[in-house]
């Protein structure tokens, strides 16, 4: 039987003003119908570029593309614009890695949706919003109805990868090329999505290229394993064989790391930021006004709802909870840059609601990771700029020092230092996740707010990464407040947890406390799909 | 190893900007004439470099040499196109003239054809209706036209920028007041403003100056502000927020690079809105006092004289040369600033 | 925004007075006033106030060709005082500025705009005169200079630096820097006039047997008569828009969305014009009130002088030039409300285009 | 009661000033016309500008182009007889000697175009209405109006005031006569774009306001066989098209648009009345030497300002401006320059002063310069090379007479310290051209010259003021000069606000002479007053003066016959008559 997918001596050159990037080479693979291949390894050695290759989507003046891609009997990279346009969305969905950015910010869900359909079936108007309800439905966004109408911004992370998935399955493709679809669901959705995909392979037969860095969801739902490493393959076996005795050196590695079991135990300080009553509110997406009939008066959401949280120096807090539950935007009102109502203490002062002279002397002390790197960098400035534009405007040290605080940072997140003039559009995703991290690090604040800092790491990098906060943390003094669902991280970094539901803080605790013996149901539910 | 970044950076982007060769080669063509235009003096001008009389030498172009130093009547700076005066240091000496020999407002009295005159020897480009030479006119308007322009654009698009980066950023009751004030500032009659102006003395070229400034500012505001309210709720610029960035430092390296295409773009059409803003005040009688060498006055002039078609085609020869030059010197410059290379071959696939 | 709104929209009254009050305090301090305008028109001094822009200051010669039988009007000059405090009384110049100021604002709040000082018509009559004109050449020039520049610029930023790209932007380059007047009247000359080709009427609006024709023959002859003035108004009008156009899609063409749109199998038509040109569209829109305006109420003045045209441009320009201040001070209050107006609808469509759009404070 | 008061006079056809009109009581038509050309045909004409009223009472509006083919007058011009006023309206006219009174009586022909006829209460009604509306220019004459009675159905009689100007029987005459019975039931200080009732040969057949208007030859006019219209008025169609832009209406003419231009730029006279039409003969172009008085147009100096107190100072300036290199590279030559103030008239002085003019003259011989009476003020003449050295030479030689002498490069009164600078102003850009050449002139002689452009209203505030230094300006002449002399030379007028004076004069003897002319009893005592006023005003080198051409420059498609003699006052396109048809006529369809 021919092979769904065939890749043939791929190789991906990015051509910049002085140097080339070589992001993929000479890669080879085949998928077949039905079958699920998993794409893993190192941050940045080309996985989504090679996604994207499959796609035919790279194309343009820098870009250099060899090698063949054939899909379904058909050369994706010669093939003719009808041809492609035929394909794509259509038999081949596409998963974006970064779906803030690769959303419209303009377009509504529905009509992100409903397009893909309109394109490539004769669907009439109404069996096309059907059809849109039903696949939102299907990757669990709750309350479908009220988000049809959601532009991208007012949706969360996790909210827009589904968005993406949607998209990606709404006309029942043949290959599904999924790049880190869950990094930002939490575990309940994350395994219902994947037993979806599992479950549309075995009855449409479609083949999912799934690129992840989850290697328990690797096992579980793919058939074969490709390991990536500096744009080359270097392992390529099925997935039992690859587990039990993958012989590359790196996929050892990959196989081998293991996050802590346990936070490092720390002193616990002075109270470092306590949230009393802290709510949020939202203009419920949809075009303004004119929604049933009431011109102009749009119904509130509640985002945040009187939420009480305190953080004690010294004490990492991580908040987990299911996606869409408000975590990003508590993170957000408490940097003070949503709206809110309630009170923010923080180092013993009120910031809620200060004016600006109060909150850049704040700000220095309290830095942010956001969720999505890639929207939260300045298109237009270096990865250098960027992480020194901080140090700049708190005018800390000299210059050279800051130079050299820039540089000892990038090498301490996996970069290197040429990668400085380099701009955002240019790195990998991870890569853009260490350098918004680095943002933030190098500037040694008090309290760090990170919100999904490792989701598209690999697992030697999220070691690494581990390491250097549980260092900075000690060294510095630095206190984190981690937003993720990725429990592992919790347990090796976190003292204390959250655990958001709706818009609320329904439990609290140290984190064995909780971990050990979850008080509410929904809490025991979310630690139950870990294992 | 200092501003490691920051020459890398540039060397970038001057690479980037070299890479576009219509900018690179419009630039270098405009300095040249903007080069040449400095020195209009030595290249087109009624008075002689060098005279040499009676054994003694003059520099008519940086000394005041009454014809009475040649033997002639007058004390005044001696009009060195007059055939007497030429005959006087002819006989006793010589000169050595610039290669066009009249300046902007010479008339060429001893023209034998009628006014407006065809291109000859003498005057390259022809004469304009009233007997004064097309190319002085040109290069030394291309002088004047391009400070005017060119003051007129920068202060005024950076006067637009930053009123409208200052409202659209700030929102709120700034913004609604701002923009009231503004429109009321509009609203003021220009026509009204010059003729009072031009009821009290002839007006010069820094009163223009100053009056078209009271009002060139208003023409980015509208984009700039749109570009503002836009941007200042995307993530980075949270994210410049979060980090502590002060409120220029947001508006003006964060924002207003990712705004600046609506500047490039128009920066050209404002200088050369600039410079024909002076044709239509020429129009009116308001403009620059009737010697000044302004390009607008040629183009006008250009239209009464169809017959005379240098006039026309000069005027707007050199106005298209220096609007598309500019245009070519806007896309390279975006080019540079670009993060991405925006030079597709055949389009995507 | 309900609430901005009703701000924006309340505070279109006191703009408008700070308008008007700006203009007509400025507009006292200039020399000469409809007194002198009149004199000189009765004393046959008077020269057409276009004369400037049209080249009619040729005429060398303004006074030995009056013929006898006629002669007696121009002889007439020299008014006597008593005379001239008749006209100033005529045009309430005996009244305080002040009070002037304020009979003019009630008669503005009454939605009375007054009359022409030299002809007997109300400026709302006189506006609906001059409308058809202004109405075709602002309509059908913006038209085409929108329907023409936007896809040319999003043509040229697909092609970025190819030979058709630098090709079209040199033409729409040398069109917008050839002056209009010229360019018209080279039109008229070479298309219109008696020396080479006569394809065109090179003057008005319709034919004089226009009522005789049928339906589709009024259509054709009004179409016939709109080429010329309409190319030579929209010539100078691509070269902003294109290149605007083209540089905000190409600043918006690279970024991910745009991908993404190609992954779901768009053709490159959709994807340009249903994702990218959206968000690539602030600032044409927020560049269109000035455009609109601009065309409507001055920019085809020129065209207007040219092609023998009546529209509000030149009104405008010649109740300015005559002194003609209820006409002047009531097409500037119906320019700056329409002009306001624009702005909120501007603002307005900003939100629809860019829901993360809002007015409010930045710091609240 | 009134009536029986006045002596009856001789009644007459027409009024003359030089005594005898050129056509007797029962000339049968003017010489200048075809009193057989055929009728028909259409002629088209541009106008520029616009139009917006008919309503003629009315100042306020502007009347349209041919406006007064519409309405007959009492008494009509000859344009071959400028002393002259033919009846038309009034078949005969009765004045007595001193000119005291004038009785008009109304041809019983006469009629409007509804047919309703024309009576001595028409003609009463005209002359309240005018007199009523604001500021209209009759106004100025009607003050020296007495009364006017209807003496009758067909008979008027307007009576003077004391020491009324000389003309004025003229000026009643040229008043057209409106329909009372129309107009009383409108009102008549509203412009209106409805065309009136008229008497004419012509009306109204259509118009559009700012674009066209066309007249229509009335069919059965009254006066068609009248001796005053005999030959006239013989195309069936007049139209006016409007332009706005003076090259697109040439561009228009070219494409045959319109039959016949007059050209008043010397320029585009030789420049681009060329091309294949003209040289084919099917466009024919030529100039007619008129013999209309040209009065004068130049650089007025304004004497009540110090500067120009000084002839000397006048003298040198008028030296400096050389008149003869601006004709020359400007206007083709084609404008010879005026030397008088009634340039082109037989009041323009000559030779040594003799007779009346001498007799005029002779009182203030202590004060007048004695050359005065032999020779006439030359204008200073260049060899028109553009440098001009004899004569700068000369204008250096009377400022340093004046006192004037070069300090840094500028001339500096040597008393008062006071630099010599001035400025001009003009409301047109074709005076400017001229001042361009005229200030570099000056600047060779150290002299600040400033041109300042303004525009109209401007213009004329500052004009009533005399708020200027140097004003380009001119002042038109009549055949026969009148009241309006006074406004122009009269001392009163110097310093009255308004007063035309431009110049400024206020000397006695140009008050005694101004005063001559303006109440001269016959064409003797005009010619020698005004012979005398322009050599005292020529001697006092009050103005640099410019020229005007001597030619009407007429282009007209060749499809037009027009009698072989050319009167000298007009271009009488009245007596033209169409020869070849035009291919696409207006409307004919329906005529
Ligand atoms: N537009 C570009 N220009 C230059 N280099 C690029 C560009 N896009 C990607 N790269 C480089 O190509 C390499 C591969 O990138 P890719 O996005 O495929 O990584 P990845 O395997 O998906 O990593 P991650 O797991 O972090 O998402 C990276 O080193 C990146 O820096
Ligand atoms: N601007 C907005 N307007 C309206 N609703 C919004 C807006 N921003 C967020 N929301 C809604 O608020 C809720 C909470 O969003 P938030 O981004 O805080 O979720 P989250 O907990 O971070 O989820 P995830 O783990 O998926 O990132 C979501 O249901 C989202 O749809
Ligand atoms: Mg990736
Ligand atoms: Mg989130």
């Amino acid at each position: 039987m021919n092979p769904l997918l065939e890749i043939r001596n791929l190789s991906v050159s990015f051509i910049g003003q002085s140097q080339e990037i070589k992001a993929v080479r000479n890669l080879d693979f085949t998928l077949q119908k039905g079958k699920c291949l998993a794409l893993v390894g190192e941050s940045g050695s080309g996985k989504s570029v090679t996604a994207q290759a499959v796609m035919g989507l790279l194309s343009g003046s820098g870009i250099r593309t060899r090698g063949t891609v054939t899909l379904g009997g058909m050369d994706m990279l010669s093939a003719s614009c009808e041809t492609l346009r035929s394909i794509r969305g259509n038999r081949v969905g596409m998963i974006f890695q970064e779906p803030q950015s690769a959303l419209n910010p303009l377009h509504c869900v529905e009509k992100q949706i409903a397009e893909v359909l309109a394109v490539h079936t004769r669907m009439s108007k109404s069996e096309i919003r059907r059809r849109v309800l039903e696949l939102l439905e299907l990757v669990r966004i709750p309350d479908p109805e009220s988000k049809l109408k959601a532009y991208p911004h007012q949706l969360s992370g996790g909210q827009r990868q589904r968005v993406m998935i949607a998209m990606a399955l709404a006309n029942k493709p043949d290959l599904l090329i999924a790049d880190e679809p869950t990094t930002s669901l939490d575990m309940t959705v994350q395994a219902r999505i994947l037993d979806l995909l599992s479950s549309l392979r075995r009855e449409l037969g479609m083949a999912v290229l799934l690129i992840t860095h989850d290697l328990q969801t690797v096992r579980k739902h793919s058939d074969f394993v490709a390991v990536m490493c500096g744009g080359k393959v270097v392992e390529f076996a099925p997935t039992a064989t690859l587990f039990a005795h993958g012989k590359h050196e790196y996929t050892r590695i990959l196989l081998d790391t293991a996050l802590p079991k346990a936070a490092p135990e720390t002193k616990r300080g002075a109270c470092l930021l306590e949230t009393r009553g802290l709510t949020v509110d939202f203009k419920q997406p949809g075009r303004m006004g004119l929604r049933e009939g009431k011109l102009w008066i749009t119904p509130k959401f509640r985002a945040v709802d009187g939420v009480d949280v305190t953080v004690h120096a010294g004490r990492n807090l991580a908040i987990v909870g299911e996606s869409g539950s408000g975590k990003s935007t508590f993170a957000g009102a408490v940097l003070g840059l949503v709206q809110s109502t309630g009170k923010i203490v923080f180092a013993g002062r009120n910031i809620a609601g200060q004016g600006k002279s109060v909150m850049v002397s704040v700000r220095r002390r309290m830095q942010p990771v956001f969720q999505d790197p890639f929207a939260s960098l300045n298109p237009r400035m270096t990865i250098g700029q960027i992480i020194m534009e901080g140090l700049n405007v708190h005018k800390v040290g000299t210059m050279t020092e800051r130079e050299t605080l820039v540089r000892t940072m990038l090498r301490e997140v996996g970069l290197s230092k040429d990668m400085m003039d380099r701009y955002p559009h240019e790195f990998s995703g991870g890569q853009r996740q260490r350098v918004a991290v680095a943002r933030a690090l190098v500037m040694r604040p008090q309290l760090m707010i990170l919100d999904e800092p490792t989701s598209a790491l690999d697992k030697p990098l999220q070691m690494q990464m581990v390491e250097l906060l549980a260092r900075l943390g000690k060294t510095h003094g630095v206190t984190y407040i981690f937003i993720t669902h990725d429990f592992s991280l919790v347990r090796s970094l976190c003292h204390e947890v959250v655990v958001f539901r709706e818009g609320r803080a329904i439990e609290h605790g140290s984190v064995p406390a909780v971990f050990a013996a979850p008080q509410e149901a929904y809490t025991r539910e979310l630690l139950a799909s870990v294992v | 190893m200092k501003y490691f970044t920051l020459s890398g950076l540039n060397r970038r982007r001057w690479l980037a900007f070299k890479a576009n060769r219509k900018g690179y080669y419009s630039l270098l063509l405009l300095l040249a004439l903007f080069g040449l235009s400095l020195c209009a003096e030595l290249v087109a001008n009624d008075k002689p470099f060098l005279v040499k009389y009676q054994s003694q030498y003059y520099f008519p172009m940086v000394e005041e040499c009454p014809e009475t130093l040649f033997g002639g009547v007058f004390r005044t700076p001696a009009d060195f196109r007059d055939p007497v005066v030429q005959a006087f240091i002819n006989d006793e000496g010589w000169m050595v003239w610039p290669l066009v020999r009249f300046s902007y407002d010479t008339i060429n009295f001893s023209c034998d054809a009628p006014f407006p005159a065809p291109p000859s020897m003498e005057n390259p480009l022809g004469t304009d209706e009233n007997g004064r030479d097309v190319f002085a006119r040109v290069l030394y308007g291309f002088r004047l036209s391009m400070f005017f322009g060119l003051t007129l654009a920068i202060i005024g698009s950076a006067g637009g920028i930053l009123v409208g980066a200052y409202l659209g950023y700030n929102g709120g009751w700034t913004d609604i007041l701002g923009q009231r004030f503004i429109e009321i500032w509009g609203g003021l009659p220009l026509t009204y403003l010059l003729i009072i102006l031009a009821s009290f003395t002839e007006p010069t070229f820094w009163m223009l100056l100053g009056i078209m400034l009271l009002f060139s500012w208003m023409g980015l505001v509208d984009v700039v502000r749109a570009e503002f309210l836009r941007c200042r709720n995307l993530e980075y610029v949270k994210a410049a927020r979060a980090l502590g960035v002060s409120e220029m430092g947001i508006m003006f390296r964060h924002i207003l690079p990712n705004a600046l295409v609506a500047t490039l773009t128009f920066m050209p059409f404002i200088l050369n809105g600039s410079i024909t803003t002076l044709t239509s005040l020429d129009f009116l009688g308001f403009g620059l006092p009737p010697d000044s060498p302004a390009l607008g006055e040629l183009l006008a002039q250009g239209k009464a004289n169809l017959h005379a078609p240098w006039i026309g085609i000069s005027a707007f020869g050199i106005l298209g040369l220096l609007l598309a030059m500019l245009v070519f010197i806007g896309e390279a410059t975006r080019d540079a600033m670009a993060p991405f290379s925006t030079s597709s071959g055949g389009g995507h696939r | 925004m309900l609430k901005y709104f009703s701000k924006r929209i309340l505070f279109l009254i006191p703009t408008l007075l700070g308008i008007l009050a700006v203009n007509f305090f400025v507009i006292q301090l200039a020399p000469g006033g409809p007194v002198e305008q009149t004199i000189a028109r009765m004393s046959g001094e008077e020269h057409s106030v276009l004369e400037r822009i049209t080249g009619g200051g040729q005429d060398e010669v303004q006074i030995a060709n009056t013929s006898v039988s006629r002669s007696f009007y121009k002889g007439a000059d020299g008014l006597d005082p008593e005379l001239i405090k008749q006209i100033e009384q005529y045009y309430g110049f005996d009244k305080p500025v002040g009070e002037r100021f304020l009979l003019m604002l009630k008669n503005y709040a009454t939605l009375n705009l007054g009359e022409s000082f030299f002809r007997d018509a109300t400026v709302v009559d006189l506006i609906i005169e001059k409308m058809p004109v202004s109405v075709s050449l602002g309509l059908w020039s913006t038209l085409i200079i929108y329907l023409i520049s936007i896809p040319l610029g999003i043509t040229k930023a697909v092609r970025n630096g190819t030979r058709f790209d630098l090709w079209t932007t040199t033409m729409v380059i040398l069109g917008n820097a050839i002056p209009t007047f010229l360019f018209a009247v080279l039109l008229i000359i070479f298309t219109a006039g008696g020396r080479y080709f006569q394809w065109f009427p090179l003057r008005g609006l319709t034919s004089p047997d226009f009522p005789q024709l049928s339906l589709m023959g009024q259509i054709l002859d009004y179409a016939w008569h709109m080429v010329l003035p309409v190319t030579a108004m929209v010539l100078g009008g691509f070269a902003g828009l294109t290149l605007l156009t083209k540089n905000c899609f190409l600043d918006e063409i690279g970024k991910l969305y745009v991908m993404t749109a190609r992954a779901k199998g768009l053709t490159e038509k959709r994807v340009l014009y249903g994702h990218v040109f959206r968000n690539a569209m602030l600032l044409v829109i927020s560049g269109f009130p000035a455009a609109f305006l601009g065309i409507f109420f001055t920019g085809s003045l020129l065209v207007e002088v040219i092609f023998s045209l009546d529209g509000l441009g030149l009104m405008g320009f010649e109740a300015a030039m005559e002194r003609d201040y209820p006409v002047m001070f009531a097409s500037l209050y119906i320019a700056s409300i329409v002009g306001l107006g624009m702005k909120v609808i501007c603002d307005i469509t900003y939100m629809f285009v860019d829901p993360r759009i809002n007015f409010d404070s930045f710091d609240s | 009661l009134f009536s029986s008061m006045v002596m009856a006079a001789p009644l007459m056809h027409a009024l003359s000033s030089s005594g005898q009109p050129k056509y007797g009581a029962n000339y049968s038509h003017f010489d200048y016309v075809n009193p057989d050309a055929p009728k028909g045909g259409e002629l088209r004409q541009h106008a520029t500008g616009r139009f917006n009223n008919f309503n003629f009472f009315c100042t306020k509006g502007r009347p349209p182009a041919g406006f007064h083919f519409l309405d007959d007058s009492l008494t009509v011009a000859a344009e071959d007889d400028p002393f002259s006023q033919y009846g038309l309206i009034a078949e005969k006219i009765e004045m007595p000697e001193d000119r005291s009174w004038i009785t008009f009586y109304l041809d019983p022909r006469a009629r409007f175009h509804d047919g309703t006829p024309i009576t001595s209460h028409d003609v009463v009604f005209t002359y309240k209405s005018l007199g009523k509306g604001m500021g209209n220019a009759f106004r100025r004459f009607f003050q020296h109006v007495e009364s006017v009675v209807p003496l009758g159905l067909r008979k008027v009689r307007f009576t003077f005031k004391p020491n009324a100007p000389r003309n004025l029987p003229f000026i009643l005459g040229q008043l057209p006569v409106y329909p009372a019975h129309y107009w009383e039931k409108i009102n008549l200080d509203n412009t209106t774009l409805v065309p009136s009732l008229g008497s004419g040969p012509y009306r109204v057949r259509s118009l559009k306001p700012g674009r066209e208007i066309v007249y229509e030859r009335v069919e059965d006019y009254w006066a068609k066989d009248h001796p005053a219209r005999r030959g006239q008025f013989n195309f069936d169609i007049i139209r006016y098209d409007y332009f706005r832009d003076s090259t697109v209406a040439l561009e228009a003419f070219k494409a045959g648009l319109y039959d016949v231009r007059q050209e008043h730029s010397a320029k585009v006279w030789t420049m681009l009345y060329t091309g294949p039409i003209f040289d084919s003969g099917e466009v024919v172009r030529e100039e007619i030497r008129h013999e209309q008085p040209m009065g004068i147009q130049g650089f007025f100096f304004n004497i009540r300002r110090p500067v120009f107190k000084d002839q000397r100072v006048r003298r040198a300036f008028m030296y400096a401006f050389d008149y003869e290199w601006v004709n020359r590279k400007l206007f083709f030559g084609q404008y010879p320059r005026n030397t008088s103030y009634f340039t082109n008239s037989e009041l323009a002085a000559q030779g040594p002063a003799t007779g009346k003019e001498l007799e005029l003259l002779e009182p203030f011989r202590g004060t007048l310069p004695p050359a005065l009476f032999d020779t006439v003020r030359s204008i200073p003449a260049s060899s028109g090379d553009g440098f001009n050295r004899t004569n700068l030479l000369e204008a250096s030689m009377l400022l340093a007479e004046a006192g004037y002498e070069l300090q840094d490069g500028a001339l500096v009164h040597r008393e008062t310290g006071k630099s010599l600078r001035f400025s001009m102003i003009t409301d047109s850009t074709s005076m400017r051209r001229i001042a361009l050449s005229f200030r570099n002139r000056l600047c060779r002689l150290g002299v600040d010259m400033q041109i300042m452009l303004v525009d109209s209203p401007q213009f004329i505030r500052r004009l009533r003021d005399h708020d200027y230094d140097m004003v380009a300006s001119g002042y038109g002449q009549q055949i026969t000069p009148g009241q309006e002399q006074m406004l122009y030379w009269h001392s009163s007028s110097a310093e009255m606000e308004g007063g035309r004076n431009l110049i400024g004069v206020a000397r006695p003897e140009v008050d005694a002479l101004t005063v001559a002319l303006a109440l001269a009893e016959d064409r003797e005592m005009t010619v020698a007053a005004g012979r005398a006023l322009d050599r005292v005003l020529l001697w006092g080198d009050y103005v640099i003066p410019l020229g005007a051409s001597p030619f009407y420059r007429v282009a007209w498609w060749d499809r037009f016959g027009f009698p072989k003699v050319r009167p000298g006052y007009g271009l009488a396109l009245e007596c033209w008559w169409e020869k070849k048809p035009l291919r696409h006529p207006t409307m004919v369809k329906d005529i």
